[in-house]
């Protein structure tokens, strides 16, 4: 499984320029196969998105965590399980935990695995940009954690409000964790998106017109879009939180004549799309899962997609409506309010369309399917709920109660994270190459249905009925007479978050009992799911260059039309399956490429991800660090732009064997 | 390593030294970005026909206008927010600053030379147009520095008010840009000479002409924006 | 959406860009070109300085913006190749752009920016 | 190849079929059902009787307006929600795989589809049309009886009525913390403000919330219509103790209001001499004095005493204790003054005793001493507060909240005689 292999005969044919390219030798190149070397300094989108998906279920993990402290500690009235300040620091990171370093990295997973090989491309328009894209997400999760350990972590809500986020406010180190580790990541983001887009954009298989393209990859491009625009709003505001807390400006210090709002606003123009970037993914995925278990293409695909790309589009017109009781006046709040609405007319036909797909359809329910479903439910309950406070004088008894809380969680929960795991599910094989068990699955999937539902859906009564979120005591006064009082609803939220824990943890032991040294699970057959779209159309797991012949596209859901002809009459198509799924790929390997041409792996991304938390840590504790991080980061650069495009013979060892001629090989 | 190992590795090997042959006729297909030069390893059924690394620029530009804009407005947000005799009205020295803007719009101009040169292939001129060009731009963070102490001396610090550090802040990141830029001239002429470049040359310096006119453009804005239009 | 035809592989490869047919740069304005429009700015930068310092009452804003979108689309039309180049890459360019004038005037709007 | 027409189940893959019929033995997907059902009805028929702040009871003009609006958007979201779950479930139902032929591969059917997108645009005008009004509505001023200031700080509101012939005429300025006392039926505008981070007032049986931002001033309209006692809490995360910041506001009759009214502008009465009051009359101006205001409070040498919170906490002000018993919460009405047996004589006062019940004030009877002298003995431990003073270099040493005052038993005695009588 060598993504680089040693290049046997070096004629002068080597780089496309007459560079020299044997110095800079001073480092071997990376080109292990196996081992940790193979994955720290590889550049294949497939391993690069496989260690995106593991570290954004270790930060799942934690950001669960901490969700269970906070339920633990408001089950009861006055609860002392956390002190006022851990608790602020609790929901303040399980917000950025889950939103940074979970849902948005593990949509990332998918992209970086699924984009290529929807598109039919050997891998990203820039593999080395790839990885450092992965490296710097990782070291700034990681970054942003150690300030558990160094005084303690941010605690001024996700949002982070100001002036509550300065100094004067917030005087541990926390919120400069939390605006310098936000910076890090968000160039992961940045980088990732422009690579991901180049992709899309220059990368597809012949025949692949934009609108034949897996849905997938449409809803991940839009998403793309939205990052690549988004992150340098926040990118300001960070900045700006950053120079107040640690070089003396004034940006949001009310005493110098400064504005609050201002903060709000660059958060919020970044927060809204955001909330598009977390969601869409899923809703891509789901739109692949549905169809190939209800046995139809997607209904309306045109429609989806489009009402894809409006959602992200209006979803920049419409941030302040996380603003309506701060004080905009009421000509801004009806503006952004009706604007807010009209976002529900998108989001409304992508749920009408899936419906429809499934309408008419043979359906089969997997696990896969099982998550597709609840995607579909969970997030019309909290799309619905959403239209509730659009409504902006609603919105004002609403806004920062758990009514929203209870809102974002179908959207997010249900929106974002089932679409992931319908994806986890779904993908699994094509990954791994072995299938989940679907009776573990099954568990899976319905204890974490009940689970949210016990933990999110008594969260809309607790608000309506006017508990405030963000508070680390609720006390028995407010909590209203009789059995079915907030306290009762309060247990019922904290009970739920274990059902649901136990439910995510049956994931960990599916993927525990399948994967195991010693597991009986058999290979997964090459196309389990008789799938639709191109990425079946390799082997699973598939080959480091993915295809062994470039594919041809000429249609959107190019496998199934591989798989079955149409043998109807003008427009009355019947379909009649011609060769299995494993037919086809073994037709596309007997006609494989000769010529394959890959990156070579490198140092320098994991180094110049490595120089960031450095120079972040040097703004908190000493400028010579910041020094030492940035000559880090100015070699790595230069390193990279002198690194050949490939591995030199040198780099191999042992020496490589003894050169045949080109022309006996390639008549092998 | 097994047999059959080593039988498939030389024969992936042949591949990938075949594929270079054919880069060798169409070696544009490599981006020729300082940045990554291994774009386009699909090169070639590139779907656009155009460079990966020129879509990835304007991309980056696209996402910079977010960028500045912030900055932008939140200097006009805070632009009157001083104390009475340090505003833009005391401190504004709008004839040096105007002969400012002109060497870096002359250093745009020198930037398009040099692309031109490249594309033409005249290297030497290349060379110099680039080397002119990271002159003119570090005349202009020179020019940026000297305001930067003049206005010290007068009493306008980082901190001083909120105009003050949404000033600095803005042309401060404006003037790392062009420093930014100017660094990736001078790593470019030194590639060039070394012949190091690892794609293609015109489009390389292409690359870093878009940067550097975008570089430009923002100071187009900043210079009437914040130094004609008056608080 | 209904596939009425399938393309035949030919068809489809025929109709791919190949990397050798690279489209872009084909034109474009030449050195000498270039030095007007250079100039040109430059008058246009004059300008807007001798009117910062003249008095033309009301105008005198207006003015100023128009002068400055004009030197700067100059430099983005002629320098950066945008009209001379595929259109895909101004588009990705004036996307980040529109938005970034929009959502920072509608953003200075409510703070009743332009009204004070 | 194969022409093979299997159900696809079977042929494609065996393993994912097999577990799935073994896995009906055990079916967690009946228990789901079975629990969904449980839960709806307990949704139905689960809310609190009297949750002293549910935004479903509005008891004002203004939350009439909001839950006028909300309750047919909420019918409407409901009935939508049915409508696509009736669809769904039974399209589940009715397409499971029961052998049938693959279906036909159908695209979509663009007419059905636009006319499925015109239909939630035109719900929506529906929903667009009275909220722009009621946005308008709600922020008319011009019908205002009665202003009243609010000033959010770390974490506590306080509430002041300047002069002004409204409310009934305020001929000097009125100054309490934490409970806002309104008469029932006048249009009060509230204009809040905060001295340090942004708060948000809500009272939500009265309106929706409005945060106070520093810097800003942002208005509220209140109005109530029976008398009683309306819950609120600040809903904009402030701080270490943001769950501490609690108000409420009191509706009272006409003439309740006119009493408190001139009780809050009594002059200062001094307590007996030798008393214990007295006693506490010296520890208070020694121990409180500095932050807390004692409206009329002298010091020996006969000239009043002007508490300067601005050089104490940073906030730069401290609740103003001068008629401390007439309210009967306290410490950013988190804790009641009034003991567990006295208090529901107040707050479940029938809707015609409010007023009078809640202008007598606390009683030693009925004072709540363990909260109180628990308060005295050490607040930051009663409620979170930054005032350890090693972390205060941010704000040069000055605590943001009531800080620890290493009181003796006795002056805490002497204190709450003291305390007693400012009523």
């Amino acid at each position: 499984m060598a993504i680089i292999e040693r290049p046997a005969d070096v004629p002068a044919v080597v780089v496309p320029t007459p560079t020299a390219s044997t110095n800079f030798g001073y480092f071997r190149r990376p080109v292990e196969t196996t081992g940790w070397k193979s994955w720290a300094f590889t550049v294949d989108h497939k391993k690069i998105g496989i260690m995106y998906g593991v570290a954004a279920m270790f930060f799942f993990l934690v950001g669960g965590l901490e969700a269970g402290l906070i339920r633990w500690q408001l089950a009861q009235a006055d609860g002392t399980i956390l002190s006022a300040d851990k608790y602020n620091q609790m929901f303040t990171m399980h917000a950025t935990t889950m939103v940074f370093l979970f849902v948005m990295p593990m949509a990332a997973a998918f992209a970086n695995y699924f984009i290529p090989l929807q598109v039919g491309a050997r891998d990203v328009a820039f593999p080395r940009l790839n990885a450092l894209s992965l490296w710097v997400f990782i070291f700034g999760g990681v970054f942003l954690n150690t300030s558990w350990f160094l005084g303690g972590a941010a605690d001024g809500g996700w949002f982070m409000y100001a002036p509550n986020s300065s100094g004067i406010f917030s005087p541990s180190n926390g919120v400069d964790f939390w605006a310098l580790g936000l910076q890090i990541t968000g160039i992961a983001s940045l980088v990732g998106a422009i690579n991901l887009i180049v992709t899309v954009l220059n990368m597809r298989a012949p025949g692949m017109s934009m609108m034949r393209m897996p849905i997938f990859t449409w809803m991940a491009f839009v998403v793309q879009m939205l990052l690549l625009f988004a992150i340098p709003v926040i990118t300001v505001a960070l900045f700006l939180l950053m120079f107040q807390r640690s070089y003396g400006a004034t940006f949001f210090s009310v005493e110098a004549g400064a504005d609050p709002l201002l903060w709000q606003h660059l958060f919020w123009i970044f927060g809204h799309p955001e909330v598009y970037i977390l969601v869409l993914p899923s809703f891509g995925i789901i739109s692949e899962v549905l169809p190939v278990f209800s046995r139809k293409p997607l209904f309306g695909y045109p429609f989806v997609v489009f009402s894809g790309a409006a959602i992200g589009f209006v979803g920049w017109g419409v941030w302040a409506h996380h603003m309506f009781a701060s004080g905009l006046g009421p000509v801004s709040v009806a503006v952004f309010s009706v604007a807010t609405m009209a976002i529900a007319v998108p989001t409304g036909v992508k749920i009408i369309n899936w419906t429809l797909t499934v309408w008419g359809g043979k359906l089969w329910f997997t696990t896969a399917m099982l998550f597709a479903i609840g995607l579909i439910v969970q997030f019309t309950i909290g799309g619905l709920s959403g239209v509730t406070h659009a409504v902006a004088p609603s919105d004002t008894q609403q806004t920062d109660t758990y009514y929203i809380v209870a809102h974002f969680h179908y959207v997010i929960f249900g929106g974002a994270v089932l679409g992931l795991f319908a994806g986890f599910y779904y993908w699994w094989p094509k990954v791994f190459g072995k299938l989940l068990s679907e009776t573990l699955g099954k568990w899976n999937f319905w204890l974490m249905i009940i689970g949210m539902n016990l933990t999110f859906g008594p969260m809309h009564i607790l608000g309506l009925q006017g508990q405030p979120r963000r508070m680390y005591i609720w006390t028995d006064y407010r909590a209203g007479e009789g059995f079915f009082n907030l306290g009762f609803w309060n247990l019922i939220a904290s009970l739920g978050t274990i059902v649901l824990g136990v439910g995510i943890f049956m994931f960990l032991v599916n993927v525990w009992v399948t994967h195991r040294p010693g597991s009986t699970t058999l290979a997964a057959p090459e196309d389990p799911w008789d799938a639709r779209s191109l990425e079946w159309m390799s082997t699973s797991p598939p080959k480091p260059h993915n295809y062994d012949r470039t594919p041809i596209v000429h249609d959107l859901d190019e496998f199934f039309h591989r798989k079955y002809e149409d043998v109807g009459e003008g427009d009355d198509h019947d379909y009649v399956l011609r060769a299995s799924g494993a037919e086809v790929i073994a037709e596309e390997e007997r006609n494989a490429d000769a010529h394959i041409h890959l990156p070579a792996p490198s140092y320098w991304p994991i180094v110049l991800a490595a120089a960031l938390p450095i120079m972040a840590y040097g703004v908190i504790y000493n400028t010579l660090l910041i020094v030492a991080g940035a000559a880090v980061a100015v070699m790595a650069m230069f390193g990279w732009a002198l690194e050949p495009a490939d591995a030199e013979p040198s780099d191999f060892d042992p020496p490589p064997p003894e050169p045949a001629t080109g022309t006996e090989l390639a008549n092998v | 390593m097994s047999d059959s190992v080593i039988s498939d590795t030389v024969k992936d090997a042949i591949d990938i030294v075949k594929d270079h042959a054919d880069d060798v006729h169409d070696h544009d297909v490599h981006a020729g970005d300082v940045a990554d030069d291994h774009g386009d390893h699909g090169g070639h059924h590139s779907s656009l026909g155009l460079s990966n690394t020129k879509l990835a620029m304007w991309l980056f530009l696209g996402s910079e206008c977010l960028l500045f804009g912030g900055l932008i407005s939140t200097y006009m947000l805070y632009r009157n927010r001083h104390s009475a005799n340090l505003g833009p009205d005391q401190l504004w020295d709008i004839p040096f600053t105007s002969a400012s803007s002109f060497v870096l719009l002359t250093s745009s101009l020198t930037m398009v030379l040099a692309v031109s040169a490249a594309t033409r292939g005249d290297l030497r001129r290349t060379k110099i147009f680039l080397t002119v060009t990271a002159l003119l731009g570090g005349l202009f963070v020179a020019g940026q520095i000297y305001e930067f102490t003049t206005f010290y001396r007068e009493g306008l610090g980082f901190t001083t008010s909120l105009f003050s550090s949404s000033f600095f802040t803005l042309t401060g990141f404006h003037g790392v840009h062009v420093s930014v830029g100017i660094i990736m001239l001078i790593a470019l002429v030194g590639m060039l000479s070394k012949n190091k470049v690892s794609g293609d040359n015109a489009e390389t310096v292409e690359m870093v002409g878009l940067y550097w006119h975008f570089v430009d453009i923002v100071w187009i804005i900043i210079f009437t924006l914040v130094y004609l239009i008056p608080a | 959406m209904t596939e009425t035809h399938s393309p035949t592989d030919d068809e489809i490869l025929a109709a791919t860009p190949h990397a050798d047919e690279k489209h872009d740069n084909l034109h474009g304005p030449t050195d000498k070109q270039f030095i007007v429009i250079f100039v040109v700015l430059a008058v246009v930068t004059s300008v807007e300085v001798a009117i910062s310092y003249a008095d033309i009452g009301p105008l005198f804003l207006p003015v100023l913006l128009l002068l400055m979108v004009a030197k700067f689309f100059g430099v983005v039309w002629y320098f950066m190749h945008v009209k001379f180049d595929h259109q895909l890459f101004g588009r990705l360019f004036y996307i980040g752009l529109g938005l970034a004038a929009g959502v920072y005037v509608i953003m200075l709007t409510t703070f009743r920016f332009f009204g004070a | 190849m194969s022409l093979d027409r299997t159900p696809r189940n079977e042929r494609t893959s065996m393993q994912v079929a097999k577990s799935t019929t073994t896995f009906d033995a055990v079916n967690p997907g009946r228990l789901a059902r079975l629990g969904s059902v449980a839960m709806l009805a307990a949704l139905v028929a689960g809310c609190a009787n009297d949750a002293p702040q549910d935004t479903w009871q509005p008891a004002g003009e203004n939350a009439q307006k909001i839950h006028d609006l909300q309750w047919p958007v909420f019918l409407v979201a409901g009935l939508v929600g049915v409508a696509v779950f009736g669809v769904l479930f039974y399209a589940l139902w009715r397409y499971r795989d029961t052998g049938q032929p693959i279906p036909k591969q159908i695209h979509g059917r663009p007419k059905l589809e636009i006319g499925l997108t015109i239909l939630p645009a035109v719900i929506l005008i529906f929903v667009a049309v009275p909220t722009v009004g009621t946005l308008i509505d709600l922020a008319d001023t011009d019908d205002t009886d009665c202003i009243i200031n609010v000033t959010g700080q770390q974490w506590w509101w306080e509430i002041d009525y300047p002069v002004q012939d409204g409310c009934g005429g305020i001929s000097e300025p009125i100054i309490t913390s934490g409970q806002m006392v309104i008469e029932v039926g006048t249009n009060v505008i509230v204009r809040g403000t905060s001295r340090d981070v942004i708060h948000s007032w809500w009272i939500p049986r009265l309106n929706g919330k409005r945060d106070m931002v520093p810097g800003r001033v942002h208005t509220n309209r209140l109005q109530a219509e029976a008398p009683g006692i309306y819950a609120g809490q600040c809903t904009e995360f402030c701080g270490l103790s943001h769950a501490n910041m609690r108000m409420e506001v009191i509706a009272m009759e006409h003439d309740d209001f006119e009493a408190w009214k001139a009780n809050q502008l009594e002059a200062y009465a001094a307590p007996e001499p030798e008393s214990l009051a007295a006693e506490g009359e010296s520890t208070f101006i020694s121990q409180c004095a500095r932050c807390h205001q004692v409206n009329g409070l002298e010091n020996s040498d006969g000239e009043l005493i002007i508490a300067r919170p601005d050089l104490n906490v940073w906030s730069g002000a401290a609740p103003n204790l001068t008629k401390l018993m007439t309210r009967n919460t306290f410490a950013g009405a988190s804790f009641d003054l009034l003991s567990d047996v006295c208090r529901p004589l107040v707050w479940e006062a029938p809707s015609d005793l409010v007023g009078e019940r809640y202008n007598e004030g606390v009683s030693a009877d009925c004072l709540n001493e363990v909260d109180l002298r628990e308060w005295l003995r050490n607040p930051p431990a009663k409620k979170p507060m930054y005032t350890d003073p090693t972390k205060l270099e941010a704000t040069n040493g000055l605590p943001r909240g009531m800080p620890f005052l290493a009181l003796s038993e006795d002056q805490i005695d002497q204190l709450i005689a003291y305390l007693l009588e400012r009523k």
